[in-house]
């Protein structure tokens, strides 16, 4: 029974981490400027974490299957090494581990949050509702209108509460329910919750950020691929939680321009 | 003593009975005269209309292919080939006789949610008549009416997957009128008014018709969305329509 | 389990402060058998209602500490926050709270005489218990006549955040003293009636004196702006 | 006043009347066996709510028979809605974080078996003790009421994120009336635990028969002992949080909600609340929680282990000083569940160093165990194979906590199944395996009747299996970004893994089923069960020198004096290899604690 029980841990162990060493599931391919750190980072703790996972379950399932196995007058030992040795392990050890990831983490963290965005960085806001994404670029006077709550108006569409008619600013602001980038650009973020906390997660850009009601943040990131990648929202925010979500356009210059043009025309 | 106060029941008794007898006959009558009177009418729009927006619906593929040919704008204001204002309602506000009122039309009309759409995109419905909800789409949608606070009517909000059955719902006060959202797609957004008596709602062109009413004086209500109410008195003879236009100035 | 219970009242006497390999039993000491007799030993046993209200005191200061956090956090958060100005009546009942642990202190002390001496002593201790439970319920009267004050100023609980804090920290209290103030008539029955034993008499001045403690720390915390 | 209460339940026989020996008992025995049943209950509950939600999301739209039986309008035609199933999952977790993880391995057994340990004959103040349970049963009833009302129980998830919890029905169905009652049964249970430490400390500082010094405690009591001190400083803030929410709901106070929110068109009331301010109350409660649930745990299963290996731990001193560690640095950690919600990035970087550290006690404690396995003379039984599944399941959980601990990595972690894996594993299903190895072992004890050991090693064979398929998957899933929460997968959005998923709830259905085993064996035994002698598994520890099941007062009168430390095995004595703690014998042991 208890040499069986050893086995079964010992498979388990082994068939819990044949997916990670083939690599079946992974993470969408990065297209962030900043990503790598984090992949790296990721990696490097899967492999202390694979190893320290592996490690004890095979030394669990031996230690059972060897002392299970009551022989004749044999009488119990205690571990040589005596508890302080694997306390002094455990310190070292883990200790020395986690610590060197803790601070390699600080640098891929750092690179998100630590850095301020370029001057040249475009602005870009999103607000998050129940349960929709919509976007707002200052148009060519780069400026953004101010929102006021009380015109926020889906049925009319006018998703910010922009007032055109006395606001200059939000004349020329185009309101988009897609997000499209220029490849390459820097995007300075401006994350604007209407109703309850939602999540801006990009796992392609390696942004993950909450929106807070009340409190206007900004992140910044810049996208290196061109392509269609998906938007979605990680916190619950309601029913329509698992439907809440937006596709972000990673688009040549060119190509960003005739589609910024196209949008302002639908105004 | 006795005696008399025993002859006061019996001749109240008798009085109730009589009164309730004329009644429902006085309803009877009603009806039979409401099969004569219509108002009809058109409905027009003063002025440019405002810009309708064009609606993206990227969010939700399925909708977005449907009206990929077709892209669907806002209908805040529909505004028709002549100038006729599409989605008012128009019903009795003054006038209408208990027994009337208190009629409620068998038919359940439908609520359906088609593309990413509510067709009809304003409904107009009697108090205490029955509708269904129904989900013509491949996915979920959450319906959401949010009747003023406080009212006879009560906000509710439930989802409706794809495939399952319409669902039956009922509106207890009378509310010009109801909004009606769903939140997983923001854009969509419809009406309900709730109205007691008979009533109609602009077509493409602008006209309606408003039937079954029974000979008499009425305050005729149209309510637009955007441009609120506007009401004429009008008198409808037994059996011949009556007309009723409205004009509303574009803000 | 506590064996005291049943034992003619007396005054405890002090024991040595224990150090490792102490005999005695009871709170964070080793203790080792030895041929003391049993009962000997246990009715050393300190009573648990000490160590109990220390727990309810814990807990009761985690509350308040949360709500104290709260508050600092939702005075930063906006710009809604309207100071307001602190009825005067509330001084008063802070002295009038003060007034109240004296009082039981007095009687405290009577109460250790008289459980050293001979029962047939008076039950002057019973009068200053009788003051205690006056004062404490004229404090609970004069929060009351705090809020009405507010009320008549138009503050009430949801006007802004400040009355909603003053409003909760107050009621939660007076509702603590009032749970207090049924526990000082448990005393006044046992005192009037067979035994009360010493520790009940400490538990109940140990939770009053609390009060007044956490009271003050309140009425600063309204009355500052942080 | 309330040795009164002691007073009461010590020198009054035992009760005769049904209603006093039963329902409402002062007997510590009686109370923690009542927990026990309403943990049973709950698990249930929480099990069934976990099978339709693992239907829905393995088969979206397919009709569950009969579904519409639980809610009005969450499942038309047997559809289950997406608002019902997040109302299934936030009910899931509330019965099982609270009315299981909380009440099981810690007020019942603890309620049962704390008093013993120490040699008290009951609870310092059984009346408190009392309260605690109904206090607790009140809010299990308050909390099954939301079912019943308007639009069903509350959809915002456990953690009950403000503004989402706070502004009402507008923003969901049953984030009206449905919040309302969840706080309201959380504001009650908080206090009912609250009497719990009230008696648990006290015992343990106060009680302790003579010559039960505080290291000669077993380790389970030490867990419970270091549990209800969490408990006291946690449960002490999760009220007040719910009190404020509550306030924001009915008395249009303005906490946790902030200015100019906009739902459905509408401007909502509220001005100027904290969003955040729910988050650090609620975690400062909520992490603490986490091990209020595994630390029980991590006792029951080293007392069964050191039982069936025969030897004590490596170190009893370190297992205490590691539980302790871990006690103390969960306040500290709180912040690892905020890092991408808007918190300072700073203080992200602040909160994931302790949480990086935390991993060092709980490594010790899983070294230590190992450790000790080296030179053991290991019995296979139930509760022995539950204890060691502990182990494995234990280091699984953990090893997953290094990448949650980093806030880089949790960009793209955060929210998504690598969590659902994560405190599934630790504090789920660790904690469950702890609750099973303390039935096992304690069964006997607690009703008197031997458990079948062979239903017992079916039970754990399908348990172990059954749960690894269930939640290692989840890892997958969750490093291929698929995040929880999500009812279905709409569209394009993560088909892929909809088989995963599928697999999962087959693994799930299986599993609960072989829960089934267990509540047989429960039942059948409990009542046809051959008897259990005093001492079954030649164990030393306070509880089994008296008979099974204990009389009134524990000890029969008799003031127990203790001789030694409470895990003298391997050793020679006129018993055989054990020496009881209450034994005077005195033995020649190589095991003697510095």
């Amino acid at each position: 029974m208890a040499k069986f029980f050893a086995v079964t841990i010992l498979v388990i162990a082994i068939l819990s981490a044949i997916p990670i060493v083939r690599n079946t599931w992974h993470p969408v391919e990065d297209i962030s400027t900043h990503g790598q750190a984090i992949d790296d980072q990721l990696s490097e703790t899967m492999w202390e974490a694979g190893i320290s996972f592996l490690a004890s379950q095979i030394l669990l399932a031996w230690l059972i299957w060897r002392f299970s196995s009551n022989r004749a007058g044999e009488k119990t030992k205690s571990f040589p090494g005596g508890a302080m040795g694997l306390v002094a392990a455990a310190f070292i050890l883990v200790g020395v581990e986690v610590l060197a990831l803790g601070i390699f983490g600080v640098k891929a963290w750092a690179n998100l949050y630590f850095t301020p965005p370029g001057s040249d960085a475009m602005p870009v806001q999103v607000q998050a509702g129940q349960f929709a994404f919509y976007f707002r670029y200052p148009g060519p006077d780069g400026k953004f209108g101010p929102i006021h709550a009380d015109k926020i108006s889906e049925a009319s569409q006018n998703f910010f509460g922009l007032d055109p008619d006395s606001d200059p600013d939000a004349k020329d602001d185009i309101v988009t329910a897609e997000m499209a980038i220029p490849v390459n650009r820097e995007i300075r973020l401006l994350m604007h919750a209407k109703d309850v906390s939602h999540s801006f997660y990009v796992p392609a850009l390696r942004i993950h950020q909450d929106f807070v009601p009340g409190l206007d943040l900004q992140i910044h990131f810049t996208a290196t691929k061109i392509g269609r990648y998906e938007i979605v929202c990680s916190q619950l925010c309601g029913l329509g939680h698992y439907n809440m979500k937006a596709y972000l356009d990673v688009l040549s210059q060119q190509d960003f321009d005739d589609w910024l043009r196209k949008e302002a025309a639908m105004q | 003593m006795k005696a008399h106060y025993k002859t006061a029941v019996t001749t109240c008794a008798l009085l109730m009975l009589g009164f309730g007898l004329l009644y429902s006959t006085h309803k009877t009558i009603n009806v039979s005269a409401a099969a004569g009177g219509t108002i009809t009418g058109t409905i027009k729009l003063d002025g440019t209309p405002p810009h309708q927006k064009p609606i993206d619906m990227s969010k939700e593929p399925a909708c977005a292919k449907e009206h990929a040919s077709n892209p669907v704008t806002t209908e805040t204001v529909v505004v028709g080939p002549m100038g006729g204002l599409r989605w008012v309602v128009v019903y009795l506000s003054e006038g209408l006789d208990a027994g009337t009122a208190s009629q409620v039309p068998s038919e359940t009309p439908t609520w359906d949610q088609k593309g990413c759409q509510y067709i009809p995109h304003v409904m107009a419905l009697d108090v205490n008549q029955h509708f269904k909800v129904s989900n013509s789409d491949p996915h979920s949608h959450n319906i959401h009416p949010l009747p003023a606070p406080n009212g006879a009517n009560h906000e509710w909000n439930r989802s409706q997957p794809p495939g399952t059955p319409p669902f039956d719902q009922v509106w207890a006060g009378q509310e010009v009128a109801i909004p009606v959202k769903c939140n997983i797609h923001p854009w969509m957004h419809g009406y309900l008014a709730v109205v007691k008596g008979p009533t109609g709602v602009s077509d493409a062109n602008g006209s309606y018709t408003i039937s079954n009413v029974p000979a008499g004086t009425y305050t005729v209500t149209a309510w637009q969305e955007v441009y609120g109410s506007q009401s004429q008195k009008v008198t409808v003879g037994a059996g011949k329509p009556t007309t009723a236009d409205f004009t509303f100035k574009a803000k | 389990m506590a064996t005291t219970v049943h034992e003619p009242p007396k005054v405890e006497p002090r024991r040595a402060p224990g150090g490792p390999g102490n005999p005695g039993n009871g709170g964070l000491r080793n203790l080792v058998p030895n041929d003391d007799s049993l009962p000997a030993v246990r009715d050393y046993a300190p009573a648990p209602s000490r160590t109990g209200i220390w727990v309810v005191m814990a807990a009761i200061t985690m509350t308040f500490a949360a709500f104290t956090s709260a508050l600092v956090v939702r005075q930063g958060a906006a710009l809604d926050w309207h100071h307001l100005t602190l009825p005067r009546v509330l001084y008063w009942n802070t002295l009038v709270l003060l007034a109240s642990s004296v009082s039981l202190e007095i009687s405290r002390r009577r109460v250790a005489v008289f459980m050293g001496g001979p029962r047939t002593l008076d039950l002057k201790p019973a009068r200053w218990l009788y003051v205690t439970l006056f004062l404490g319920l004229a404090f609970v009267a004069g929060q009351y006549a705090a809020w009405l004050q507010l009320r008549s100023e138009g503050l009430f609980l949801a006007t802004n955040p400040n009355s909603s804090f003053f409003y909760l920290l107050t009621a939660l209290h007076a509702l603590h003293v009032l749970g207090g103030l049924t526990g000082l008539t448990y005393v006044l029955r046992k005192l009037h009636g067979v035994i009360l034993r010493r520790s009940t008499l400490d538990t109940f001045s140990y939770y009053w004196h609390f009060m007044g403690v956490l009271w003050v720390y309140l009425l600063l915390l309204l009355w500052m702006r942080l | 006043m309330h040795d009164m209460s002691a007073h009461a339940a010590a020198h009054h026989g035992p009760p005769t009347s049904f209603i006093r020996k039963h329902i409402f008992s002062l007997d510590h025995k009686v109370i923690g066996k009542q927990y026990y049943g309403l943990g049973l209950v709950a698990v249930i509950i929480g099990m069934v709510l976990s099978w339709l939600m693992r239907i829905h999301l393995g088969w979206t739209n397919a009709a569950i028979p009969g579904l519409h039986l639980l809610s009005k309008t969450g499942a038309p035609g047997d559809v289950m809605t997406p608002e019902f199933y997040l109302q299934l999952m936030t009910m899931h977790a509330t019965f099982m974080v609270f009315f299981v993880l909380t009440v099981a391995p810690f007020a019942a057994f603890g309620n049962f078996f704390l008093p013993i340990h120490t040699g008290a004959e009951d609870m310092p103040f059984p009346h408190f003790n009392m309260m605690s349970f109904w206090t607790t049963f009140v809010a299990f009833c308050v909390m099954i009421l939301s079912f019943f009302v308007g639009d069903g129980p509350t959809l915002g998830g456990w953690t009950q994120y403000a503004p989402l919890s706070a502004v009402g029905s507008v923003a969901g169905p049953g984030q009206g009336a449905g919040v309302v009652i969840w706080a309201t049964s959380l504001a009650i249970f908080c206090l009912g635990q609250l009497f719990g430490a009230l008696n648990f400390i006290p015992n343990v500082l106060d009680l302790r028969c003579k010559g039960m010094s505080l290291w000669r405690l077993p380790l389970p009591t030490w867990a419970w002992f270091i549990t209800s001190c969490m408990g006291l400083t946690s449960f002490s803030v999760l009220m007040p949080a719910c009190i404020l929410l509550i306030l924001d709901h009915v008395a249009g106070t303005s906490f946790f909600v902030a200015s100019n929110l906009v739902i459905n068109d509408q401007l909502q009331p509220h001005s100027g609340g904290s969003t955040l301010l729910w988050q650090h109350l609620f975690w400062f409660f909520g992490h603490p929680e986490v091990y209020i649930a595994i630390v029980p745990g991590m006792g029951i299963v080293s007392h069964v282990l050191i039982c069936n290996m025969r030897k004590p731990m490596l170190s009893h001193r370190v297992l205490v000083y590691s539980m302790g560690a871990l006690a103390v640095l969960s306040y500290m950690v709180y912040g690892h569940h905020m890092f991408v919600s808007g918190m300072n990035p700073f203080s992200s970087l602040l909160f994931s160093f302790p949480t990086l550290l935390i991993t060092i006690p709980s490594t010790i404690i899983v070294l230590i165990w190992i450790g000790s396995l080296y030179g053991a003379k290991l019995r296979i039984n139930s509760a022995s194979l539950f204890a060691l599944g502990f182990i494995s399941m234990f280091i699984t959980g953990g090893v997953s906590g290094f990448f949650l601990a980093q806030p880089s990595i949790q960009i793209l972690l955060h929210a998504t199944y690598f969590v659902v894996a994560h405190f599934h594993f630790t504090m789920a299903i660790a904690a469950l395996f702890g609750i099973f190895a303390g039935t096992y072992f304690w069964f006997p004890k607690m009703w008197g009747r031997m458990m079948d050991e062979t239903l017992g090693k079916v039970h754990f064979w399908c348990t172990f299996v059954g749960t690894y398929a269930i939640f290692m998957p989840f890892h997958y899933l969750g490093l291929a970004g698929n995040v929880r929460r999500y009812s279905s997968f709409p569209a394009d959005y993560m088909q892929s893994f909809v088989g995963v998923h599928k697999f999962i709830t087959i693994a799930a259905l299986f599993t609960g089923a072989a829960q089934l085993i267990f509540f047989y064996n429960l039942i059948h035994s409990r009542f046809r069960g051959k008897p259990a002698p005093d001492n079954p598994w030649q164990a030393t520890s306070l509880e089994w020198s008296i008979p099974s099941p204990p009389p009134h007062d524990n000890f029969g009168g008799r003031h127990v004096v203790v001789y030694h430390d409470p895990y003298q095995y391997g050793v020679e004595s006129s018993t055989g290899d054990y020496v009881m703690q209450d034994s005077p014998e005195q033995v020649k042991t190589e095991h003697e604690e510095a």
